[in-house]
């Protein structure tokens, strides 16, 4: 059980660091702001989430599980609106906030 | 050890970044960074306290306050360009700063073996204080006057910024005042933010009398979604001549000072606890403290009045 | 396990390092807070991931700090950024 | 070479760079910034210090420790009324320059 919960977690892990991979090519190779904008989304958003996934699986206790999924959602929260905000200011003529 | 060795690397590109960059808003967001990676590598040297303290004052709250000062002299960039020191002048800096770094290194290299530590004192007398802590222990308990004096520095800071005021906005509200805007995206965040950070903030306090954490680290956060609150137009900043500010943070020194006199008569010094009371006197000095110590981060954020006060 | 942790660390922090040559290039202050933001999410990745591999649980209090710090800094980044623009005051 | 003197040596040459940024930078805000990457510098040399006296469980000194917390607290407190100051100048003259002779 515990072999296959620690293979569950190298997979989810390595995923997961392969979309900062992506999400850092795709920040440097992208032609202009609102595609590169697109690329980090991804990475932080899920690039995270699947390192939290799996990390979850070898939590002690529910109060340790709890804290990880408040770290995800927070970074979530937090990318999600400057994610907006950022695209509405990168728009032509929309640098009002 | 490969992981310490690309930290390292990591940590010391951000740092050059932060001084080469040409543009001050790119330096500030390489600080903003470098904070963020000295945070990793506090908890790399076993110093989660530490690294709480650095990612939330460090790199969080003077990130905030560099990055709206870089935005408000924007305007004085160009200005400096000509006054960039000659080569001669450039290399002489570079010369003696190598020197200096040679002379640390030097001093790294030499250190006495084995390693001077006060870790066992603090070991063979953490049980007195009642904490499971043994950084909260020396900060409340063995340099509790340093913890003190601390206090009042960061109120001395405090008044420093205010008397900045021009007479016209004596006593006034400092900063803009924002205005929020009911369906923005901003109001959104912070209307979730602080609510979730409070919350983090408090656990954070509550927790460092047995875990990493305490009354700086839970402080700050709950100044940081203050600050948060205040630039999404939430709530405006408070006048800095309202009695309650006042009271408010001078609540922390006062009490820490009161238990610190108080320790002449119950335990025969200054700062002394007694023994069955010491972890709820310290209960007692800590909250308050962070109370006063987070309104005082806040308003150094915000600085000097830049409002009249209202009639 | 402990090794494999560390090891992804590492890697995600390389990763997002190798994002600060965006904040070298630029070209708009926009692509700045965007690999500012990665290389926090790549922060907290990496503590997360250290907390587990060095057996620090604490590490993972570092982290929600972090996530919520870096939120408050992404915000003043985003306000300063609009304003920069404009009168600046 | 242990990890302890790795990170002092990244602190020996953090304190360098930050001493350079401080001397060369015209721009006041700027030699802020190097003073606070100095600061970055001396408290990771008490963090190697600390490593170096880890025992009894702990896994520091803990009494560097405190002293870096209180030292990274007024380091902000210094900072934030440095900035006060310079803004007041800027407020003041229009410009941000420690030059005496305009």
């Amino acid at each position: 059980m515990s072999f296959a919960l620690d293979a569950l977690t190298i997979l989810a892990v390595s995923t997961g660091a392969f979309f900062f991979l992506a999400g850092t090519v795709g920040l440097l190779r992208f032609p202009d702001a609102l595609s590169r904008l697109h690329a980090l989304t991804k990475a932080d958003n899920l690039g995270l989430g699947l390192v939290v996934l799996g990390l979850l699986l070898q939590a002690e206790g529910s109060f340790a599980a709890l804290k990880l999924i408040g770290v995800w959602l927070l970074t979530l929260l937090a990318g999600a609106t400057v994610t907006q905000l950022i695209a509405r200011t990168a728009r032509p003529g929309g640098t009002h906030e | 050890m490969a992981f310490d060795t690309g930290l390292v690397l990591l940590v010391l590109g951000v740092a050059v970044w932060t001084i080469v960059a040409r543009d001050t808003f790119a330096a500030v967001v390489g600080f903003v960074a470098y904070g963020l990676l000295l945070a990793l590598v506090w908890v790399r040297l076993a110093a989660p306290d530490v690294a709480l303290t650095e990612a939330a004052i460090g790199s969080g709250v003077t990130g905030v306050l560099l990055l709206g000062a870089s935005t408000r002299l924007r305007r004085t960039e160009t200005s400096g360009a000509g006054e960039k020191p000659g080569i001669t002048l450039r290399l002489a800096a570079g010369m003696l700063c190598a020197l200096v770094s040679a002379g640390v290194a030097a001093i790294v290299l030499k250190f006495p073996e084995p390693a001077p530590t006060l870790a066992p004192h603090t070991a063979a007398n953490i049980a007195a204080t009642g904490l499971g802590n043994p950084v909260t222990a020396v900060l409340m308990a063995y340099r509790a006057i340093d913890t003190l004096l601390e206090t009042v520095v960061l109120l001395l800071a405090l008044v420093g910024i205010w008397s900045l005021a021009p007479d016209r906005v004596w006593g006034g509200f400092p900063g803009a005042r924002h205005h929020a805007d009911p369906e923005g995206v901003l109001t959104f965040i912070a209307q979730l933010l602080v609510p979730m950070g409070i919350l983090v903030g408090i656990h954070i306090f509550w927790i460092g009398s047995v875990a990493p954490g305490g009354e700086f680290q839970g402080a700050t956060i709950l100044a940081a979604m203050w600050i948060l609150a205040m630039m999404a137009g939430l709530v405006d900043a408070p006048s800095v001549s309202r009695r309650w500010l006042r009271l408010l943070l001078v609540a922390g020194p006062t009490v820490f000072l009161a238990i610190g006199l108080a320790g002449f008569a119950m335990a025969g010094a200054f700062l002394a606890y007694p023994a069955p009371y010491a972890k709820l006197l310290i209960v007692t000095i800590e909250v308050p403290v962070t109370l006063s110590i987070a309104a005082t981060l806040a308003l150094l954020v915000a600085g000097p009045a830049e409002r009249a006060p209202q009639r | 396990m402990a090794d494999f942790l560390l090891a992804a660390a590492g890697f995600v922090l390389a990763t997002v390092a190798l994002g600060l040559v965006r904040i070298l290039r630029g070209p708009s202050e926009a692509d700045r807070i965007m690999a500012a933001q990665l290389l926090g999410s790549g922060g907290i990745a990496a503590l997360l991931l250290l907390a587990e591999a060095m057996s620090v649980p604490a590490a993972v209090d570092v982290a929600l700090t972090l996530a919520l710090l870096a939120a408050f800094v992404s915000v003043a980044f985003v306000k300063g950024f609009a304003r920069s623009g404009a009168d600046g005051a | 070479m242990s990890t302890a003197t790795l990170y002092g040596l990244c602190s020996a040459v953090l304190v360098g760079l930050g001493l350079f940024g401080l001397i060369v930078h015209p721009q006041p805000l700027r030699k802020i910034l190097a003073f606070n990457l100095i600061g970055g510098g001396v408290f990771l040399l008490f963090g190697v210090v600390a490593c170096r006296g880890a025992g009894m469980g702990f896994g520091g000194d803990p009494v560097p420790h405190a002293l870096v917390i209180t030292g990274l607290v007024v380091a902000f407190a210094a900072t934030a009324l440095a900035v006060a100051l310079l803004l007041r100048l800027f407020e003041q003259t229009g410009q941000a320059t420690l030059r005496s002779d305009r």
